[in-house]
Order: structure tokens, then C-alpha cells, then sequence
């Protein structure tokens, strides 16, 4: 059911001070990603609430990819972990929903970390590509 | 222990971390000896046994590479004569080995210790000199050979006998700190090997003091090598000389008693004028670096190295002086050069075991126990 | 141009630098923050992560370097020298030279198209030469300000960077700018400069391409690395094997510095645990004399590095040579080993390198002694009072300036310096809020 | 309120940074179609050119714009600049929005320019979805109190003391002691700057004294807090009475505590001669020496002593996972370094042994490692797991080592004292922790937010920690970090008012069902638990928080929000973003 003309849209939330430079640095180095992702900015990557996630599934996103701030966010130390707990809040909701968790993704992104970006997106996208678009994963 | 090797000149021992430079720079360092630095730490921390049961403390001829690269500039090639000294000290008979610690340790004692050497011959040659021929040179009739025999030969002895329990000494303590694991006739003969390759190749070739430097001739000339070669040459030529003039009396003893011109051509007085010359080339050489401190082994100077120096010189021109004068024919002039002559020849050997000297057979048997032991 | 009226002069953008300014100028106090590089954000800006937590340099420098181009209290200058400060009424008179960019600041936008044009490569500063830049550059990826420079020395006035800029940046005729400006009190936060390593001869820096310092590798380490890959520049191989020597230039008196610069110990651990992630197969084997790991959380960062594997040998690498395949040989004796001349093959070799001072700004002082001390470090006046006293009253040192710091100390003497500087400046002229 | 917003769009082309890869006109095109609030969308060739600015200011106030979003470079570059524009045209800054379509659209995509621009269109469309729901936002003003409470009388204590009275702010002091200047006025010379502990303290004392705005109290403990940075309210216990104060910030300096050795480590309370570094120190305060005395010690004549370095610091991590002094103490092997060449310089002829590990003479004191040496000590290195043995021999220590530098040969050594080169630990706290609830880290010290970025700050805000509370240091560093906090804490008093953020959480009152889950998340103890007619719910106060959001995430009915990022407006961004 894979589909060679399905762009997945992937949903980006970033953080003002550490992930969002790191992504501003994916392009300032034409580092290629798929443009079909979206970003969305934040203080912190503990702010996302799992009803943020499953808001973009149902707003047409097939995939959502949480750069996280990782130890050098500069409100909390935890914050990772605080993220990761959200995180699996959110898994289980999509579960419920019949939405494959492989669809999400978290990864902690620093302000250089571009590659580490890039590839990250560049993964869910395959992933996703082959999963097919969201509303569909639904009926399988 | 420390304070003793700081007093025997290692004065900056204290500033050594052991870091281990001087032992990874050294030309002589393989993969098991331990060169200098831990040398250093037993010094430090008073191991004294471990120090006295290797032999590769002598296997070090200052070529001060170690002193070069030490980041904390704590000298470690001369902490290391140090150690030899304190060595030297160590493996002398207990009755006498106060004798080099005063030495080394005081200048008065030193000096007195040579004014007294010296006065000894003195008077000895005063009080049994023979008839003065003030007219022709009858050298063995000033002082008659047979004298010179009989106190060379009781010098001589002692000497040896001081020597051997050194040597002794060294021998037993280094075998302490080897651990066997071969045995039987291929040790032996290894033994055997390694002798003659240490006598021919390191004390003849002095092979190992080449290592440090080799550049063009020119350098080598005045190379610490070419030096310490001329030394060794010109005194041992000497050495010879002078014992084949005690064993063929013919070729120089009765010629000289009966006031017989001996022809530059003939062997052993050739052997003599070259061997004098070989001596007075390398201790001058050595004079003259030690002035300069052009090499790291010859920044710092001790007295005894100042005094061994000098009384080889000493011995070389006086010997020549002698010539000069017997050419010239001058009696008075030539007996009393004799009387000079071997009276710095006498001091020379009288503190041979106390001194730096001393590494003249302490340190072709730690070649040679390195070498036969690398093997076991 | 007239004069200008501050609180205090902070000389120096590093971390400690920014530090102080954001400091004083939390308190209210007016800031003129000086920068002699085109960029701020000092050394810290080029690490990649930094220890002992292994956050990311950028992003920790990257918060300060907003705060201080964007607060309302301090006046930032970059590419600017103090070229003479002298006593004057009010406290002191610094004349601070701007240098030209030859480009236009506020319309640059960064785009780099001006880079593209350029036809002249020169060695990248910034990487400490392990890559290019042209003759018009920005500085690095995440540099602040971000605007091009133009390096008059190397450009030949071909005018390609000018036709081709969007926003006709570009501007040959700019002149240094003189700035007077009046200040009550300085803050030094010059930093350090890196040990030279081609004055350590044995280690042949500069001879062998595979012997490179720690601040190379630091670049080579980072994620916005030269290469965009961890290799060694010989021959571009992934390094397997890679050897540290500590106290290059630190701790040794035939090079003239017998101190210890206190951070290369932990940074080589660090950039070995950095370089296990991305070559988890490498071996890192660090020669140190003694393990400085006396922070908070040094010990246990040392801890894991060994337990991760990174070998520890204790001694001082004596010499190291060349082998045919450009690896090389180092040569050491293991001290806690059996003794004896060792040898051990790498086939990359990372100089610790030292920090020694960097202090030309004290020619500047006119009239005023700023004194240093026998290394040429700030010396400090008195540190049973406070280790940020310089000589000269109403001068204060900040980070490096009066010796090696890491980043955390650094942090807290540019917060000690600031504390001194408002205390000083109250007590001469009152508070900034009754003003 | 009114329904009609009039926003006002403007998409930069970067002189061609943008347009090359994006279709900037097809951006505006769609958007003026699809968009009938956007009064105005424009493109412009560098948006953040000064004539670009008027052009919008202008507009601004012409067509009486209410929102604008503009779409360039990315917003670390620019968004103040803007903001700054907004100002200036009398528009709430916060009701610009800044969306990144070079960064993240146009360099990121070259290959792919329809991508580029769909993207770029996305993100102009969340600007817009972002702008709609926006609110004017104030910047926070709290008013502050000019007074610091510093809660430990030792140097740091003191120092900070010191410090911010010289700045002007109002200081009391407590100490739960009866005297001032802690570990450090019990000391003999300290490094490296040769002056007795006591000297140190009493030039500190001196310097406060006398001082009109700085108020001190010893055997005086805190007993609970309340408020907030600014206006703490801090009740102390002193002797009998309690007393209440009013104050903006509060600096910890309670030191630390010397590491005890257990009976029985390395002959600890067994064998007669073996003593701690800080008896040695008070042993040598007291003697006087010219360099040609005796030690005698404990009726012994000392003539040889060992230090045994590292004892309670750097210890191995218990296989049962108990606890253990991981950490380094920092200053102790500069202090016996210290004290040795002190010995050296008081007496005649001692020899010093020190068993080290690593010797950390870091920096200069590298350079008093080197003169120790020097001058009559001699330095053993050992191994962890070969710690030497100390034993009762005669009239003497014996001590059986085995260096690592010699291959771990035992050795034996008789030596007449031994001193054990102790750490530091922790100090006692429980009840100040628990009444300020300070954040404590594995080693036992308190806990800073960040290093590097906040080094002397706690998860409460305006409570801040310095000196030897926080990690082992040395004098030198002692002070500096105290200095350090002293600023800290005038930035946040110096000014009467304190301008913070607008970005802070608040309740919809209407939501909150009192789950109680953001008071658990939230690291700064900004939330708490109030009632309000009748109904309990949560409440946040602004001045407490960081805006970091943890909380919204965790509430289960999105009562909990953060301004400028509220639900409303993610959700409208995303719905944006989607399309």
C-alpha cells in the first residue's frame, strides 16, 4: 500500500534556544531533508503535550518529530526525560487510536547537531513512506 | 638515601616526577632495563638494594640526552653519576669505603688524601733514591727499579684486592636481582660469548659510547666518544708499557740503569710515546669541554672528576717531560721528573678505587652481566 | 565622533567576557563589550562539547552570545581593538579602534553568496587551518554577528564578492572608526593564547600532518567539523588508533612553562569520549604524568572515561617519529609498567596543547600599571581579597586573564569580577538607580 | 473585542536567498487568496532593510495593522529587529510573529523548489494561524526588595557580605555558630598566598564592620521561607527568639564539613601517631620554627612523616551500589603540599613522605609541588587498589606501600607521623535543606541549575548557593564563587523592580480540575494549589516561573497554558503547518 507519489508530512517541534539553531544549521550547510517536514518552535521539548501529537496526526501530519533539547536546555536539566515521559503518554494514546508509534520520533538535537537532524527526519521519512499516509494505516 | 645522593652531586634529584622521559630518550633504554627514572625513584624513596642490584647503572656513559629532556630540569644524567658514586662507595670493602665517600664528599679530605699519596712516593724516592749521576742520565740508578717493582706490585695488589671485592661485591648483589630461567652448558657458553664480546666490542671498541653521537669525522674527533677512546687507549698503552718493561727488563730496564740511549723505534718506548700522546689528547679534550661546559655531561663538574682529569694529564705530560729532558739530556732535570712523574702515576692508582676510575672494572662487568643476563 | 559615557569597559567577548557584561548589565549598569575577532563568543564557541556534563558548547555560549547582542544595557563592538586607555575624570579614556569589515553590518544578511564569488583561499582561522576561507568570509556557522568580513590583506580587488552581494553590503571605502568612550571601570576577559606546539621539537607539530593539537581536534570532533567526518588530514583514513599526549607545552620547563594550564587533561578525556561515539571501534590511549581531575564532577567523568575504555598510560612522551604510512611512533616509558623505553604506534596524534597568556592588552594601559606576573599572567593584587584585582585600581580580570580556568570557574570569576567592578563603581559614583 | 483582525504580511526575498528556491510571489498570491484578513501582503526585496521597516511601520499606521507576521531569515537573526519595527509603529511587539522560510525553506530545499516554497507557504500560513489567536503581551514588573539574606558566616558568607553591602543593598547575615569565619579561621598559612586562616577572616570582619547596611546574627538557624525572588520572606531562630525577614534574594554559603576517617583507617584512632591534615594544621599554626627547630609531637621527636593523600575523596564506587566520596576534594593536595613546605620552612631536617594518586597541584600550585619537592619531600605514587598499610612498630609508624611507579614491590617505612590528607564532605543541612528545600546533587553538595550557563543558581529562583556548600574549593575559589553569587543576587535586587518574560504559565480557571499533576512537574515550585470561590485550582506565580512549559504538557484538562504559546495558538499553528 506504500505509495511512490505519498510525501509524508512530518511535523517538527524544536526548541527557540538549543534544537531550532541546530535546524537553522541543517540549511545554512544545504544539508538535504525532506521538505514536506514542518517546524514548530517552543521554549522546551517538555512543553509538548500529547495532545499536540495526536492534534497533528488528525490535522493531516503522518509523522511528528520531537527534537529535543537534551541536557543543554537552558530551563531544565530533566528535561529529556520529562519529554520522553510525554512522549510515551502520547504513544499510548496513538495506540489507541490505531496509529503506528513508529510515527513518532524524539531525538535530542543540540544547536550544531544538523546531521544528526537531517538524518533523523530523513528515517521517520522512509519509515513513514513505506507505512503510508496516516488516515490509511488506520484501515489496515 | 637521598640525601646521600644529593650529597654525592645529584642535585636536583629532588625535582624529578617521574615522568619518564629520561628513560624513553635514552639510547641505551630497552624494553626492560630502567633507565634513569626509576633508578631515580629508588633513590628517592631509599631502595638502596635495588640500586646496588642492577647492573645498569654502569651501563650509562652520560651522554645527557636525559638531562636535555627533562621537563623539570632535575638532571637526571647527573643523578646518575651520583648513583655510581654512591655505588662506588657501596661496593668498596667496609674498612675502606670510607675512604671514597670523604672523597667525594669532602674537598679537604680529598686534598689530604692526595697531599699524603703524594708525599708517601715522595719521601720513599727521597729517602732510597740511588746516586745522582749528574752527568749522564743513569735513571734506574737514581731510583732503582726494583723499588718501583716492589711498591708498584703492593700497590697493585691492594688495589686488586679492593678491586676484586668490588667486583665481587657487584657481582653477587646483581645476581640477587635476576631471576633465572635458563640453566646448564647454553648459559655457560653464552657467558663465555658475551665476555669476549665485551671486552672486544665495549671495552675495546667502546661501541656503546658511539651511540650517542655519530656525525662527521670532524665532530667525532672531539666526539665524547673519540675522547673517552683516546683516554682508554693512552691509558692502557701506558699500562702495557709499563708492565712489559717489568716483564722484558732487557728492552728498557737495563738500558736505562746502565744509561743506554733506547731508540724512539724501539716497541715498547714507541708504544709508551703513543699511548702518552692518545692520554694527553683526551684528557686535555676533556679538560677543555669540562671548561666549556659545552655538553650536558660536562655542565657540572665534580672535584674528583676535576682531580681524575688533571692527574691523567698530569701523568701523560710529566711522561713527556721526561722524554724531553732525557732527549735533552739534562740528569737533574730528568730525576726529578721521574720523581714527579711517578709520584702522580702512584696517586692515580691510590685513589683508582674510590673514584670515578672505579668504572673501569665495575663497568665492563655490568656490560658484561647485562649482556649474558639479557640472555637467560 | 564624540565621546561615549559607560559604567565599565568589558575587553574581551568570551564566555567570561559575555559573562561579566550580562552580569553588570542585569544590575543596570551601562556595558560596552569590546571584541578584537570579527565574531564573539571567544574559544568556547569553537569547542564541541564540553565537560563534564558533555553539553554542547554552542548551545551553552549560544544563549550568552544572544543576550549580550540583544540587551538593552550593553554596546557591543566587534572587530574592534582598545589601542590606548588612559586615567581621565571620570575614571578612564579608551580609545577602541573599529576595524573596517569593509562590509556593511546591518545589510548583510549572511547569505554567503559573497563567499561563493570569492576566488582567494586561504586557511580557515577559525579551524586553526584545517580547512579554507576565502579572502571575504563568515567567520564560522554559528558565528555572531553573522555578517561576512572582508580580509583586506588576502583579497585582490577582483569585485566579484561586490557585484554579486543581494544587499550591497559591500564596501571597499569603509575607514577604522575611532571610538573615545569614558568608562569608571575595566574588566579584563582576554583569554589565553594555545601553546604553540612546534616549539615542543620532539613532538613534531607542523612537520607531521598526523600530529595535530587538541584544538584541531576539538574542530575535527565537533559537529560542524572540517571534514564532516572524523579523519585524520594525512590521508583522510578514520583513525583507529589514536594517541594524547598531555602537558604538551604545560608542566615543562624546556619549553618555559612550568605550570599546569588545568583543563587538558579533561578535555582530552573528553574529546576520547567524544571520539568513541563516533568511531566506537577506535582505541585512545591518553600519556599523562597525573590525572587533573580535580572539579566538580571531574573524578567522576575520569572514572567513566576508563570505564568506557580509554586507555590511561602514565608517562611523558618523549619523542615521536614517522613511519612510511604517515602513523607514528611515540616513545615513553610506561612508569607503572616494567619499566624501560617503550614504544606505540598511532596513526593519529593529538597534542594537548598548554594555555599561556594573553595579555598585549596591558601596552595598551597608558599611564596605569597593569601588572603581570612571571608567566605573563594578570597578576592578581590580592587573592585573600578576591582572586579578580588587578594592580590598577578599577581594573578587574575576568577568566583567563590571570591564568588557566575551565569554563565553570571562568563563569564564576566573570561573576566575581562583575560583583567587584559594581561595587567599585557604587562606591565611587553611586548606585546605577539613584542616578 | 472586535472579529476583524488586519494582519499584515511580508515576505523577504533576501535579495535572491529566498526567491532562488521559493516562489515568493506564489506565496503572496495564495495567501491573498486564501487569507481575507491579510490586509496587506507583501514582497519585499530584504525585509529588514531600514526603508523596508518604514514601508511596514507606515502600513502599520495607515491601515491599522493589529498583527503582522513576516516571513524571512531565521528569527535568531532578526525577530528582535522586528519586534523592536513593532514598537516603533505602536504595535504590541508580541503580536508580530517571525516565521524562518531561508533557513528552513529556502537553503534547506535547493534542490526542490516546489517543495521549498509549499513549505515556506506552511510556515507563513502557521505565522498568520499564530498572529490570529495572539494576545498583547506585557514584560512581568516585580517589585523587589533591596535586602539579601546569607545564610553561613564563613569566608564565603562573609564575602558575599561584603560585596553587596559595597553595592549598596542591605545584608543580614546568619550563622549558626557562635562565631564567624568557619573552617578557615581555624587554620594556620594558607596557599598560595601565605596569610594565616585567621588573618583571612579577620581582614574579612574588618571589612564589614562598621557598615551601616549590614546587619549580622550568630547562633541564628532558618526555620522556613515562603514567597518568591524579590520578596522572600524568611523566618530565623535566634537563641530564643524568632524573627521575620523581608528580603529579594537569598544566598547558601554553609561550607562544608572535613572528612572524618573511621576508626581504623590507615590506623585511624588505632595506631598512636596518626593524625588528619587539619590537626597537623593546627599543630603548625601554633609552632613556631626558623627553620632549625624540633617537632615533637605527642612526646615523640618527629623526624620522619607520611602523608597519605586521598582519604575520603576519589573512593571506589561499592560494588553494592552503597555510597562512597566519589569525588576529587580539589584543595587537597595543594593544602599538603602546602603545609609540607610550611614543615619544611619551620623545622629542621623532616623528611616527608606523600603517598598521592594523582598529585591535582593544578595550575600554579604546580610550581609549590615542584618547591616541596625541593625541599625535603619526597612524593610516592600509588594505585587504588594498593593503598599502603599502616601499622604499630615499636615507637614508630610502619608503613608498608607499594608504588605503582615500581612496579608495586612492597616496601616498608618507618616513619613518626602519619597524616591523613582528608577531604571534604558535605555539611550537615538536613533542616535548612528541607526549609529552603535546596536541591542536593549524588556527591552530597548542593546542586546548581547549570554550570556553565547558571552556576550559582538553585531551581528556586533567587535562592542561590556559593563556596564550599556547592563543591570543595579552595580559598581563592571560595571567594570568587561567593563574589559571584553576591552579583547574582544584585541583579536581582539592584533594580526596585524586576522586569521579567512575558512567557509564563497561567490556568484557564474554567479548566482546572485540581489533578494537581503541574505542581508535581514543575521544577521551580512556581504552581501551587489555591482556592477560589469555593473552587480549588491551580496558580501560578509569574514571578517563580521560567517558562519552560513542563507543565502544560502534563495537564490533563489544557487549563494549564503558557502565554504566547497557548494551546489555542499551537493547535491554530499546526493546523497551519498542516495544509
Amino acid at each position: 500500500m506504500s505509495n511512490v507519489n505519498f510525501e509524508p508530512k512530518i511535523l517538527v517541534f524544536s526548541t527557540n534556544m538549543i534544537s531550532d539553531p541546530g535546524i537553522d544549521l541543517a540549511g545554512m550547510s544545504h544539508i538535504d531533508y525532506p521538505p514536506s517536514t514542518r517546524i514548530l518552535r517552543l521554549p522546551c521539548s517538555s512543553m509538548v503535550r500529547p495532545e499536540f501529537i495526536i492534534y497533528a496526526f488528525e490535522s493531516g501530519f503522518d509523522a511528528v518529530f520531537i527534537a529535543a533539547d537534551g541536557g543543554d536546555c537552558p530551563y531544565l536539566s530533566d528535561c529529556s526525560e520529562r519529554t520522553a515521559r510525554n512522549v510515551q503518554r502520547a504513544v499510548d494514546m496513538m495506540k489507541e487510536k490505531g496509529i503506528d508509534q513508529s510515527r513518532l520520533r524524539m531525538a535530542g538535537i543540540c544547536s550544531v547537531c544538523s546531521d544528526a537532524f537531517a538524518n533523523g527526519v530523513k528515517n521517520l521519512y522512509d519509515i513513514v513512506k513505506g507505512l503510508g499516509p496516516v488516515n490509511g494505516s488506520k484501515n489496515a | 638515601m637521598v640525601d646521600d645522593v644529593k650529597a654525592l652531586g645529584a642535585i636536583n634529584i629532588d625535582a624529578c616526577f617521574n615522568c619518564g622521559t629520561c628513560t624513553a630518550v635514552c639510547p641505551l633504554s630497552s624494553g626492560s632495563s630502567s633507565f634513569p627514572r626509576r633508578m631515580i625513584t629508588y633513590a628517592q624513596i631509599g631502595v638502596k638494594e635495588k640500586i646496588l642490584e642492577s647492573p645498569d647503572l654502569w651501563l650509562c656513559n652520560y651522554c645527557g640526552e636525559c638531562t636535555k629532556s627533562c621537563p623539570r630540569q632535575a638532571d637526571p644524567a647527573e643523578t646518575m653519576m651520583a648513583l655510581r658514586r654512591y655505588a662506588t662507595i657501596e661496593y668498596s670493602p667496609p674498612g675502606v669505603s670510607f675512604i671514597s665517600k670523604m672523597i667525594y664528599k669532602s674537598k679537604a679530605f680529598a686534598l689530604s688524601f692526595l697531599i699524603i699519596f703524594s708525599i708517601i712516593p715522595l719521601i720513599l724516592m727521597l729517602s732510597l733514591h740511588g746516586s745522582i749521576n749528574s752527568t749522564s742520565i743513569m735513571l734506574f740508578s737514581f731510583f732503582p727499579e726494583h723499588y718501583i717493582d716492589i711498591i708498584g706490585v703492593t700497590l697493585g695488589i691492594i688495589i686488586f684486592g679492593i678491586m676484586l671485592f668490588g667486583l665481587a661485591k657487584m657481582y653477587f648483589m646483581t645476581r640477587k636481582g635476576v631471576t633465572k630461567s635458563n640453566t646448564g652448558p647454553v648459559r655457560i657458553l653464552k657467558w663465555i660469548v658475551e665476555f669476549f664480546q665485551t671486552i672486544f666490542k665495549e671495552v675495546l671498541a667502546q661501541e656503546r659510547l658511539d651511540q650517542c653521537e655519530m656525525k662527521g669525522w670532524r665532530q667525532r674527533l672531539s666526539s665524547e666518544w673519540f675522547i673517552h677512546m683516546t683516554i682508554f687507549w693512552g691509558f692502557t698503552g701506558l699500562l702495557v708499557t709499563t708492565v712489559l718493561g717489568f716483564l722484558l727488563p732487557t728492552a728498557i730496564s737495563v738500558p736505562l740503569a746502565n744509561g743506554i740511549y733506547i731508540p724512539i723505534t724501539e716497541p715498547i718506548r714507541l708504544l709508551g710515546t703513543l699511548s702518552g700522546l692518545f692520554l694527553i689528547y683526551g684528557a686535555s679534550m676533556a679538560i677543555i669541554n669540562r671548561v666549556n661546559k659545552s655538553r650536558v655531561y660536562s655542565s657540572y663538574s665534580y672535584f674528583t672528576d676535576w682531580a681524575l682529569l688533571i692527574f691523567l694529564l698530569l701523568a701523560g705530560l710529566t711522561g713527556y717531560l721526561l722524554e724531553m729532558a732525557y732527549y735533552l739530556n739534562s740528569p737533574l732535570i730528568t730525576y726529578a721528573l721521574l720523581t714527579v712523574h711517578l709520584t702522580v702515576v702512584f696517586d692515580l692508582f691510590a685513589v683508582a678505587p674510590f673514584t670515578k676510575f672505579a668504572h673501569a672494572f665495575y663497568r665492563p662487568l655490568a656490560i658484561w652481566l647485562s649482556r649474558s643476563h639479557n640472555y637467560i | 565622533m564624540p565621546e561615549e559615557e559607560y559604567d565599565a569597559l568589558v575587553i574581551g567577548a568570551g564566555v567570561a567576557g559575555m559573562e561579566a557584561a550580562i552580569d553588570l548589565g542585569d544590575m543596570g549598569f551601562k556595558v560596552m563589550l569590546v571584541e578584537k575577532e570579527p565574531t564573539i563568543g571567544g574559544k568556547m564557541l569553537l569547542l564541541s562539547k564540553v565537560f563534564p556534563t558533555l553539553d554542547c558548547a554552542s548551545c551553552i555560549s549560544g544563549t550568552k552570545t544572544s543576550t549580550v547582542s540583544h540587551h538593552q544595557n550593553i554596546r557591543l563592538l566587534t572587530y574592534s581593538n582598545v589601542d590606548e586607555i588612559e586615567k581621565s575624570k571620570s575614571g578612564f579614556r579608551a580609545r577602541i579602534i573599529e576595524k573596517p569589515r569593509y562590509v556593511d553590518a546591518s545589510l548583510c544578511t549572511s547569505c554567503g553568496d559573497c563567499e561563493d564569488a570569492c576566488p582567494i583561499i586561504v586557511p580557515n582561522e577559525f579551524d586553526f587551518g584545517l580547512r579554507g576561507r576565502k579572502a571575504i568570509y563568515i567567520p564560522f556557522d554559528t558565528a555572531v554577528p553573522k555578517s561576512a568580513v572582508l580580509d583586506l590583506d588576502n583579497c585582490i580587488y577582483c569585485m566579484q564578492c561586490e557585484r554579486t552581494c543581494p544587499a550591497d553590503a559591500i564596501d571597499f571605502l569603509q575607514v577604522p572608526k575611532v571610538h573615545t568612550v569614558n568608562v569608571k571601570a575595566i574588566i579584563l576577559a582576554v583569554g589565553f593564547k594555545l601553546f604553540q606546539a612546534e616549539k615542543k621539537k620532539d613532538y613534531r607539530y607542523g612537520e607531521y600532518r598526523n600530529v595535530v593539537n587538541s584544538m584541531q581536534m576539538e574542530r575535527i570532533v565537533s559537529p560542524t567539523r572540517p571534514y564532516n567526518a572524523v579523519v585524520r588530514p594525512s590521508d583522510g583514513k578514520e583513525p583507529q588508533n589514536i594517541g594524547y599526549v598531555l602537558c604538551t607545552g604545560s608542566r615543562d620547563k624546556t619549553v618555559g612553562n612550568p605550570r599546569c594550564s588545568q583543563v587538558c587533561c579533561m578535555y582530552s578525556m573528553k574529546q576520547a569520549q567524544l571520539i568513541m561515539g563516533s568511531l566506537p571501534a577506535a582505541d585512545i590511549t591518553l600519556y599523562y604524568m597525573d590525572i587533573r581531575a580535580y572539579g566538580k564532577g571531574f573524578e567522576e567523568f575520569y572514572r567513566q572515561s576508563r570505564d568506557m575504555g580509554v586507555k590511561f598510560v602514565r608517562g611523558k612522551v618523549a619523542k615521536v617519529e614517522q613511519k612510511v604510512n604517515t602513523d607514528l611512533t611515540v616513545y615513553y616509558e610506561d612508569t607503572e609498567g616494567s619499566g624501560g623505553m617503550k614504544k606505540a604506534d598511532h596513526d593519529l596524534l593529538v597534542l594537548s596543547v598548554g594555555l599561556l597568556p594573553n595579555t598585549d592588552i596591558v601596552k595598551a594601559f597608558n599611564g596605569i600599571k597593569v601588572e603581570l606576573d612571571e608567566v605573563g599572567w594578570i597578576k592578581v593584587r590580592d587573592e585573600g581579597k578576591s582572586s579578580v584585582l588587578t594592580s590598577a585600581d578599577g581594573v578587574f580580570a575576568a577568566g583567563c586573564t590571570t591564568g588557566p580556568k575551565d569554563i565553570p570557574d571562568s563563569v564564576l570569576e566573570a561573576g566575581a569580577a562583575a560583583s567587584q567592578c559594581a561595587a567599585y563603581i557604587i562606591k565611587k559614583m553611586g548606585s546605577p538607580i539613584e542616578q | 473585542m472586535s472579529n476583524e483582525k488586519r494582519i499584515g504580511v511580508y515576505v523577504c526575498h533576501c535579495g535572491g536567498n529566498i526567491s532562488d528556491y521559493v516562489d515568493v510571489n506564489k506565496v503572496v498570491e495564495e495567501i491573498k487568496k486564501e487569507e481575507p484578513d491579510a490586509v496587506i501582503v507583501k514582497d519585499l526585496m530584504f525585509d529588514c532593510a531600514d526603508a523596508s521597516q518604514s514601508e511596514m511601520i507606515d502600513d502599520i499606521k495607515k491601515q491599522k495593522l493589529d498583527r503582522v507576521v513576516v516571513a524571512a531569515c531565521s528569527p535568531k537573526l532578526h525577530e528582535t529587529t522586528f519586534r523592536n519595527m513593532a514598537k516603533r509603529a505602536g504595535l504590541n511587539p508580541f503580536m508580530l510573529y517571525h516565521v524562518d522560510i531561508r533557513e528552513q525553506a529556502s537553503w534547506a530545499h535547493e534542490n526542490n523548489r516546489m517543495g521549498a516554497t509549499l513549505k515556506a507557504l506552511a510556515h507563513v500560513r502557521a505565522g498568520i494561524a499564530y498572529v490570529k489567536s495572539a494576545e498583547p503581551l506585557e514584560k512581568i514588573k516585580a517589585e523587589t526588595t533591596r535586602s539579601v539574606l546569607i545564610i553561613g558566616g564563613g569566608i564565603a558568607g562573609l564575602k558575599a557580605a561584603i560585596d553587596l553591602s559595597a553595592m549598596d543593598v542591605n545584608v543580614v547575615l546568619i550563622e549558626r555558630s557562635s562565631k564567624l569565619g568557619g573552617h578557615v579561621a581555624e587554620l594556620g598559612e594558607i596557599y598560595p598566598y601565605y596569610t594565616a586562616g585567621s588573618e583571612i577572616v579577620k581582614n574579612l570582619v574588618d571589612e564589614l564592620s562598621g557598615r551601616g547596611n549590614v546587619a549580622i546574627f550568630t547562633n541564628a538557624t532558618v526555620v522556613s521561607y515562603s514567597g518568591y525572588l524579590g520578596k522572600f520572606e524568611v523566618k530565623v531562630q535566634r537563641e530564643t527568639s524568632e524573627i521575620t525577614l523581608q528580603v529579594g534574594s537569598i544566598i547558601v554559603a554553609t561550607g562544608f564539613d572535613t572528612y572524618k576517617p573511621y576508626t581504623g583507617e590507615y590506623g585511624y584512632e588505632k595506631v598512636r601517631g596518626v593524625i588528619t591534615i587539619s590537626e597537623l594544621a593546627r599543630v603548625l599554626s601554633t609552632a613556631a620554627g626558623d627553620g632549625s627547630a624540633e617537632l615533637i609531637y605527642d612526646g615523640r621527636k618527629v623526624r620522619q612523616i607520611a602523608f597519605i593523600y586521598c582519604v575520603g575523596s576519589r573512593q571506589k564506587p561499592p560494588e553494592d551500589g552503597g555510597h562512597a566520596n566519589q569525588y576529587c576534594s580539589r584543595y587537597c593536595c595543594n593544602a599538603a603540599t602546602s603545609e609540607a613546605l610550611t614543615v619544611h620552612r619551620k623545622f629542621k631536617d623532616i623528611k616527608i613522605y606523600h603517598f598521592y594518586r594523582d598529585m591535582r597541584t593544578y595550575g600554579r600550585n604546580e610550581l609549590m609541588y615542584e618547591s616541596a619537592g625541593r625541599s625535603g619531600s619526597i612524593f610516592i605514587r600509588f594505585d587504588e587498589d594498593h593503598p599502603p598499610l599502616v601499622a604499630e612498630e615499636g615507637n614508630r609508624c610502619k608503613i608498608t606501600f607499594w608504588s605503582s611507579l615500581i612496579e608495586n614491590q612492597p616496601v616498608d617505612m618507618y616513619v613518626d607521623l602519619v597524616v591523613l590528607i582528608t577531604g571534604m564532605v558535605p555539611s550537615h543541612n538536613e533542616e535548612l535543606n528541607r526549609a529552603l528545600s535546596l536541591p542536593v546533587g549524588v556527591d552530597g553538595f548542593y546542586k546548581e541549575v547549570h554550570p556553565k550557563l547558571r552556576p550559582v543558581e538553585t531551581n528556586v529562583t533567587g535562592i542561590l548557593i556559593c563556596g564550599t556548600s556547592q563543591a570543595p574549593r579552595d580559598v581563592r575559589e571560595t571567594l570568587s564563587s561567593a563574589s559571584a553569587a553576591a552579583a547574582k543576587a544584585a541583579s536581582f535586587v539592584l533594580k526596585r523592580e524586576l522586569e521579567l518574560d512575558p512567557f509564563v504559565a497561567f490556568v484557564d480557571p474554567g479548566l482546572c480540575e485540581a489533578h494537581q499533576e503541574c505542581i508535581k512537574e514543575c521544577p521551580y515550585g512556581a504552581i501551587e494549589l489555591i482556592e477560589e470561590s469555593g473552587k480549588k485550582m491551580a496558580h501560578v506565580n509569574s514571578a517563580k516561573c521560567k517558562g519552560c512549559g513542563a507543565c502544560v504538557a502534563v495537564c490533563p484538562t489544557g487549563a494549564m497554558q503558557l502565554k504566547g504559546y497557548t494551546n489555542a495558538e499551537i493547535k491554530s499553528m499546526i493546523g497551519g503547518l498542516a495544509r
